[in-house]
């Protein structure tokens, strides 16, 4: 779990992203997105705890400690941002006004179901507002690496409890791209020097190959 | 009607075994004067309606660390560990709510209305005990109203009849819990004269107010 | 139907106005309520278009277009006022955080039951905001012409469509103040020169008489 | 991304039949040069969801008096003497909904809601074909989202990126339909740009705008 792989993830969903997106991006990996968007594109940024339009990490003295990130990390906002409280916040998410979110993932399964926030007994930190993200966002993107030490995160059925039912529509991991569609995953993209054989080992799930299987763009 | 009361003035609104709303969003936004005073003051059996449990040594979280809370409804507990503790060892009850399922609750406690259909959480744990409602061939989880006895909300710029303003990432749950508690106690970084905040730009009129302390540290 | 009865009507709702109450006036004669607020008792007036504050009718030549009331008429703001929209103002409505809403009514019946905002076929304004005042303001008074030159308004039971069921507290008119209680309405107070049986003879309701019957002060 | 658009453009996305929200009550904070363009241009049959249908010389009266309208959801039509008149004449359906009512469903339609729960309407006329759900023994109607098309909205002070102020009572319902409709044109009474709207007091932030269109009059 390399600086390298995380790289690789977040250069790659960057490229899913399109000039005028809404999008948020859970903490973590998927922030690092942010700082890969191909030339030409702008993206606004959500944030959850309530505004639009979140800028850099801002400059050491010049934080402000009334604007930070869901993260509680304090950001600067762009030039056009809004703030609102968290109802307006959630509507905008939950009402579909937002088209991509990217988030991290424990697993994620077949059905595209996907589980986050819990391990029972063990780890809880609660959903905070990632079941709404997943059931309003018009396109959901999972960033994680690919399998913990080996063992797979991408499952024929999620084993924790789950985040969302069926939300998932991609997974971006540092070996490979996969969609989720009505007739469960496909392999769409391998990340270079990774072979399909490397996939499916650290892979619980079906995979279909796709016809026209490329070579993960990170550049 | 002077709503302008000094923090131990407070305490006479503060008691063991309440139910209280504490705006903010991992500590920004949350009026920490009140927390003080509830630590100082030895209140305890608290169960508090909040996004969040803070981190340790802010917000929420110094209520948790200190052991003077009996329930936590929030969506996220993850920056503060000991929060996860306590539930595990069962000393403290927590209910999980998704962010955007407890910002309406509070809203419909504070708005009058006996609940609201979300798509959240269906097909996941959140859905226990709860209706299922099918509209258009969609399922929803009816969820209920949140209200409490308090709310301590942080005011940035609260005028002398209790219209207050909060500025950037600070507003978060603090205008909704304002509408859905018995009592509002806002705590204030500014307080200023009456027609200092245009009223255009009041983001909770006064008349939801009960009292006003100042002392809000930025 | 004389200016004196609808002065009579306000002049005595104004009394049950106390000092600090959030109050929310229909239009017409409760709208005339506020300018007979006794001595010492400000209210904040509610007005549901979207605003806390309402003050008086601004000097010809100083209205703002943008500052009307319900009624589409100019009016001008308090200090301390606060705009907010539709959704919050019936928060604050139907959310219990309107003391007093004082409202016209076609009918009233024993059960404190409410009809005033059509006449099937005939005048159809629609409900507007008051259907949310009657279930939400913590108490509702009705202050209207005692009858419709002589038929009653206050019945046994409402024969229009209502506007809510079991909503009324008080029902003020410019012979009586008439309470309604788990028993029914009680004939509290009977205005100067106004004997039982004028009352009796406009009411359709059975009302019992109030062992320590007033008269109303109307000054 | 350049939204500003003219108004013969914005006639693009307006058609007969459409299913259109419009902001304002009684014709404060009706966006008028959209009232106007349909007007010149002819369109007709439309479905308009309103707070009421304003007066015959203002607003959305002018459509009605011009018999452009097929169906109308609303609150009050009463300063509109023709809305009644073409009800009862059968030329025009009216549907009736108490004005928080309005206010909540167009509110679902925009925030992701399958509906919500009230108090208002119990026992009367609007129950009738609702469903009624009891919770800890107070009876509800379950009221359900409304969308529509287009959303027409008016703002006072618009930036380039489309973020919305909107002063005094001209808000009104303004801000939840730009929630709640597949496409959201503002009639801006002033054009400004970006920063020029401090980003605690924008209402509707920009990217629910899909274009602006210069020149509404005070």
């Amino acid at each position: 779990m390399s600086i390298n792989a995380k790289e690789i993830i977040a250069r790659r969903i960057a490229k899913e992203l399109k000039d005028g997106d809404v999008v948020n991006l859970g903490i973590g990996l998927p922030t690092m997105v942010a700082n890969f968007l191909p030339k030409g594109v702008q993206v606004v940024l959500q944030s959850e705890n309530g505004f639009v339009g979140l800028g850099n990490t801002p400059d050491k003295g010049l934080e402000d400690v009334d604007v930070v990130n869901a993260g509680a990390q304090f950001v600067t906002i762009n030039d056009g941002a809004a703030y609102f409280d968290s109802a307006m916040s959630f509507g905008i998410i939950r009402g579909g006004h937002v088209d991509v979110t990217v988030l991290g993932a424990l697993e994620v399964d077949e059905n595209g179901s996907l589980a986050n926030y819990m391990i029972p007994g063990k780890m809880i930190p609660g959903m905070g507002g990632a079941m709404d993200l997943v059931s309003g966002a018009k396109k959901v993107i999972i960033g994680m690496i690919h399998s913990a030490k080996g063992n797979p995160k991408i499952l024929k059925e999620c084993t924790l409890p789950l985040t969302a039912v069926c939300g998932v529509d991609l997974i971006v991991t540092e070996m490979a791209v996969i969609e989720v569609t009505e007739n469960g995953l496909v392999l769409k993209e391998l990340a270079p020097g990774i072979n399909i054989n490397d996939i499916l080992r650290e892979t619980d799930a079906h995979l279909t190959i796709d016809d026209n299987l490329k070579t993960m763009d990170i550049l | 009607m002077n709503k302008i009361i000094s923090i131990d003035d407070v305490m006479e609104h503060i008691h063991d075994g309440m139910t209280i709303m504490v705006g903010g969003f991992m500590g920004v936004g949350t009026p920490e004067i009140f927390i003080n005073a509830i630590l100082d003051k030895g209140i305890k059996d608290l169960t508090i309606i909040a996004n969040d449990t803070g981190l340790p040594d802010r917000g929420i979280g110094r209520l948790v660390v200190e052991k003077r809370l009996k329930k936590v409804i929030a969506s996220h507990i993850g920056l503060n560990p000991e929060t996860g503790k306590q539930m595990n060892d069962k000393v403290l009850e927590v209910e999980l709510v998704p962010q955007g399922t407890l910002a309406e609750r509070i809203r419909c406690g504070g708005h009058g209305l006996g609940g609201v259909l979300t798509p959240t959480g269906i097909g996941t744990l959140v859905e226990e005990n709860k209706e299922k409602i099918v509209v258009n061939g969609i399922a929803y989880l009816l969820e209920l109203p949140l209200r409490a006895e308090l709310a301590l909300i942080r005011g940035s710029i609260v005028d002398k009849v209790g219209n207050v303003f909060y500025n950037a990432s600070t507003r978060n749950f603090n205008p909704l819990m304002a509408m859905a508690a018995d009592k509002v106690i806002v705590g204030a970084q500014r307080i200023v004269e009456v027609k200092e905040i245009d009223p255009n730009n009041v983001m909770t009129p006064g008349i939801l107010v009960d009292y006003i302390v100042g002392g809000e540290k930025p």
